[in-house]
């Protein structure tokens, strides 16, 4: 069994040269592992590796191929690319570019100022709205560039959490 | 003497006040709103009443409520918490008239010192350095260039009722002067409905130190010490340690004789906080005072070796305090650190979610109060602080070690938290050198901002586990299931994509 | 200076130690044995190595494989934590052989304090008060009738090698002697090779006092004060204390002067304990040295404010203790509560099991060192011992109504364990009182094994909620399982029922 | 729906009368009880009744109908007599009586002492077998009066945790 493994920037290709048992023997990117792979509970995994112990537990997120991924140092997240998850890219890609993206609100809060307007172009990281939320105030930035195509909420409106606010238009260059 | 207490409060301050009453044989009340109601507090009380839907201002602000379920249930006080009505003289007084005890000072000891004008005037009555600035209010441009005459730039005007930040102007150049007056006095009115606004000396890299004090029925008021509380992001706290690092101890025993003041000169009766604005030259000048438990009374509790709530619940219960001033000692050094579900790589904006995981700390030194558990939703309404980690060492060395020990051992799944962001807050050069001011979060944003490297090797490991485990579910998986799976992702794969931010 | 801990121990100890070397910045390599692949240990040292089968002797007692694992990763120091080597001369000698930092005594002085005849002659040499009764062993009935003559009955005759209660003989009267002192020979013989047995006095309802002491190479000797350990079952502490209820500030400072003596007399180093005896009247006598860190050494660190396992590691790093005698205070009151894996109900029998669920304690005043975590089987072959509950309280009184209540918020499920115990030793009289020996557990028995009493509405909640969950299981349950259930509990009609006991 | 169930000697009778969401009404034994009954997690509920707060929890044991339950206060074994239940019951009552029992080491030990004798008879609680395990001896009581048909183990010997060491024949009357 061989699959891609997203991690951060890095896709890296994985594979399981054999198991007895507890002992694995895999491949990361050509370089092999020899490893103490045990199963504790639910996600959670000791591994030991040249002696060198790692406690990792894995987390779900969103179904079966993205986790989260906690080390006593660090946490991570990792997403497995199997054959589906390429197909689901390769359209998402194509498709995203003439798409449309929307800026939604994350908190119920309150719109302190729309900073743009019906058919104005954005950059990528330009503010769009200011949302007061739990004592706070938040900027919501485009994340590509782009024109704003329509503007949902007006300034002094309260919004709900996940209520949309404005949507974008991206550019197709 | 208190049999039964109602907590108008949630999340860990519920909980933490909810343990002490348990530990007293108290009998304990929790209330909730709709977004609350699995939460810990209703959870681990012993009665919960219902007060209303899930905003704050139909709940925990809601006073006609909360007495309701305090009558119901049979309460003989209310513990107010810190936020929500721990400080509205109105409560105070309306527990008083109802024949409830309130945990709490007296409604005209919360107006005199919510009122910053009146705050002022009366610590300056009490011979408590102030920062130097207006005695009262100022309505014209004359009036405040005589006062920065006197006092120098930069100046801050300030609005008396004000608050969070609004009704503020800073001002560097005489020329702002105008504009700027007009502009807070503008902006108090529409915030608070009250345009007074004052204007008081600019203190450049302050540090804020605040006091606890104690001070009972029959006039004994003592201070247990100070808390460093200059870490801050967006204005609130995030780390606070005790002792602070640039405490003398002529200093302390001075800041405290003026803490001890301050409380007297309102008759005050309760736990209370004295906060202290302290320059570089540890020049020391009254801000505010909280009538009320603060955040981050546990490492208070470490290292002077008291339980706070307990202290409230006595005195509430009119007895004299047993601690005695000369007897109090600073036995080592504790930090707290807030853990919040934010996420600090977005100017930590707050981050509800579910909490799918955790993992907390246990061992020699530390202590964690805390209000989430695994499948917990975190509310969307209330204050993003989801657990406190209160740390102690013999020395401030030791306590700086086992904080990053605790931190690493600390994880939080599901809801985007600031556990990294403290780890990095802990092991930053100016934090362990303990030279640091209130702007410390934004000097150090580029190292608090990095990720602790991780060798290839370690990276591996977490690419082979996620394989694996994703492996054993594939094969576990029925041909139902996995059906489902191939007919689930395609809906994923629509023209419009929903950002979240 | 050490740079890296091999830890030759496992459970909850092993996980204590590791952590106070990861806020030291010392690396930490864990050893295990089969049954131990998946403990706590293990997974939270960094490194492992896998020291032979299940059985002790065959890993965490195998000298060989142990220091072959030091050598491989490159340790420069060796933890042995308590029971299995760390009182074994041999080791602490091998170690030094190899090169091996070893984290405790010289083998000289393990060795003259495992000896209960050198190290009562010693003691007596260094004025330390023992029991009285014979210097050296004794071989005839006529030695033995001869001492009883000038102590008294009633006597305990006692195998010099002698632990665990084998080669003891209780003698209350002389005609009693000749058929002891063979019975007791015999069996020492049989148990440790060597037939040598001495008299003691036998102390009836005895307190069990013990001081912690550190000792550095540059003879500096300093004592932690007390711990009492007088709550007991089958020989073995089950809940500790500090201060002790029963000690004066006289009698404190005097057994503290004579726990420094005793470690004195045999050139101590490192951390360790000096067990006395205690009658009723506060006479006191040594009983034995330990010569290693306590499972109770936390509450000392609770109350006095230190990292024992930190303090050893700088002895054994060859520095000066950095603490004084003279400003060394015991701070509030702590309460250490010993939780095992076993059955109160049935003679504390060890229940091995695999834990399905966990709550721990957590707030102000507590302190938990664990090794289990849910899902983990704890093994047959070691101590029941699965995690300790440390409590301050800033006098007795808080201490207790503190314990009780983190002993109620404490659960664990899947293995029986004794927390059901422990709250109830906490809440009854004698010990509330202070007033109570090593027979504690015996005398008040029927007041130990009672429930907390339940009203009916409690039951009926209990019996919905089991009902509401099985209904829901039925409801979810697809009919496949349903179908694997009706096959199952066939199964289970068979003649033979298999008592589990 | 209406189950018995069993809670220590009590045996009660539990019926459902009314859900809606988490408003339930149940009957036990003919009391009712109008209850705020939220499940969090895994076995986990926070139930409100009359304004007392429960928590509880389950903890499966053996499979489907038998639960560990711990309330803040107390700690329960909890079983669901259902009519399989019953009738498992009912033929194990019929048979048990004239079965045996065997007695098992729980852990692994060394038989310091074999009390009883092949064909004598024992009463209930009369110790039959004494192992050492973790440095504690451990006494091995017979459940019911009976006569000893089998003893497979001896003194000194070594025993496995699960190994059968003494049968117990019981009495018929």
């Amino acid at each position: 069994m061989s699959y891609e493994v997203k991690l951060k920037d890095r896709i890296a290709r994985v594979e399981l040269l054999s198991r007895q048992g507890d002992q694995l023997l895999v491949a990361v990117d050509g370089k092999e592992y020899a490893l103490d792979f045990a199963p504790l509970n639910k996600g959670s995994y000791s591994i030991i590796h040249n002696n060198k112990s790692y406690n990792v537990e894995l987390i779900p997120v969103n179904g079966v191929k993205k986790y989260n991924v906690n080390t006593f140092k660090n946490t991570y997240e990792v997403e497995i690319i199997d054959a589906e998850a390429k197909y689901l890219a390769n359209r998402l890609k194509g498709q995203e570019d003439e798409g449309e993206s929307i800026i939604t609100a994350p908190i119920p809060g309150k719109v302190v100022k729309v900073l743009v307007e019906q058919g104005e172009e954005v950059e990528a990281g330009q503010t769009v709205v200011i949302i007061a939320a739990m004592k706070m105030e938040s900027e919501f930035k485009a994340a590509r560039s782009g024109v704003v195509s329509e503007i949902k909420v007006k300034e002094g409106q309260s919004v709900e959490a996940r209520q949309e606010m404005v949507v974008i238009e991206y550019s197709t260059d | 003497m208190i049999k039964k207490v109602l907590v108008a409060n949630r999340g860990e301050i519920a909980v933490r006040i909810i343990r002490s009453c348990r530990e007293m044989g108290i009998t304990t009340v929790a209330v909730y709103s709709d977004a609350d109601r699995k939460s810990m507090h209703v959870l681990y009380a012993d009665e919960a009443y219902h007060i209303g839907p899930s905003p704050s201002i139909d709940s925990y602000l809601n006073i006609d409520n909360i007495i309701r379920a305090a009558i119901m249930s049979g309460a003989d006080a209310i513990h107010p918490g810190y936020g929500f009505l721990s400080e509205n003289p109105a409560f105070s007084e309306r527990c008083k008239k109802d024949g409830i005890i309130f945990i709490g000072p007296s409604a005209d000891a919360i107006a005199t010192m919510g009122d910053k004008i009146t705050a002022r005037k009366t610590m300056m009555a009490a011979g408590v350095p102030v920062v130097p600035g207006t005695e009262g209010k100022i309505d014209t441009e004359a009036e405040a260039l005589r006062t920065i005459e006197t006092i120098g730039l930069p100046v801050m005007i300030k609005a008396s009722a004000g608050g969070g930040g609004k009704g503020m102007r800073l001002v560097h150049n005489p020329k702002e002067v105008k504009s700027a007056l007009r502009a807070a006095r503008s902006e108090a009115k529409t915030a608070f409905g009250d345009d007074s606004v004052f204007i008081e000396k600019y203190i450049e890299s302050p540090h804020h130190i605040e006091y606890q004090i104690l001070a009972d029925s029959f006039g004994n008021v003592i201070h247990l010490f100070e808390r460093e509380c200059s870490v801050q992001r967006r204005h609130q706290k995030i780390i606070e340690e005790t002792p602070s690092p640039i405490m003398t101890p002529e200093k302390r025993q001075k800041m405290g004789e003026d803490a001890i003041a301050a409380a007297k000169a309102v008759n005050y009766q309760g736990a209370g906080t004295i906060e202290f604005i302290v320059d570089k030259d540890l020049n020391y000048y009254f801000l505010e005072m909280n009538t009320r438990l603060q955040v981050e009374h546990p490492i208070t509790e470490r290292v002077v070796g008291v339980d706070l709530v307990k202290e409230q619940i006595h005195i509430a219960n009119g007895l004299p305090l047993k601690l005695q001033q000369e007897k109090l000692k600073q036995n080592g050094h504790a930090i707290e650190c807030r853990v919040y579900a934010e996420d600090p790589e977005n100017n930590f904006m707050p981050a509800p979610g579910k909490v799918t995981h955790i993992d907390i700390p246990y061992g020699v030194g530390v202590r964690v109060d805390g209000s989430i558990y695994e499948g917990r939703e975190v509310p969307i309404y209330y204050d993003p602080l989801i657990a406190k980690l209160i740390v102690w060492g013999k020395d401030r060395h030791e306590a700086l070690e086992r904080t990053t020990r605790a931190l690493k051992e600390f994880k939080i799944t599901g809801v985007k938290n600031n556990l990294k962001f403290l780890e990095r807050i802990i092991i930053s050069k100016d934090f362990v050198d303990g030279n640091y001011t209130t702007h410390f979060v934004d000097e150090n944003k580029d190292f608090l901002m990095k990720e602790e490297p991780c060798d290839q090797n370690c990276e591996d490991i977490v690419i082979i586990t996620a394989f694996m485990e994703y492996l054993q579910k594939i094969e576990k998986a029925s041909p139902k299931e996995m059906t489902a799976l191939k007919n689930n992702w395609k809906d994923y794969s629509r023209v419009r994509s929903v950002l979240k931010l």
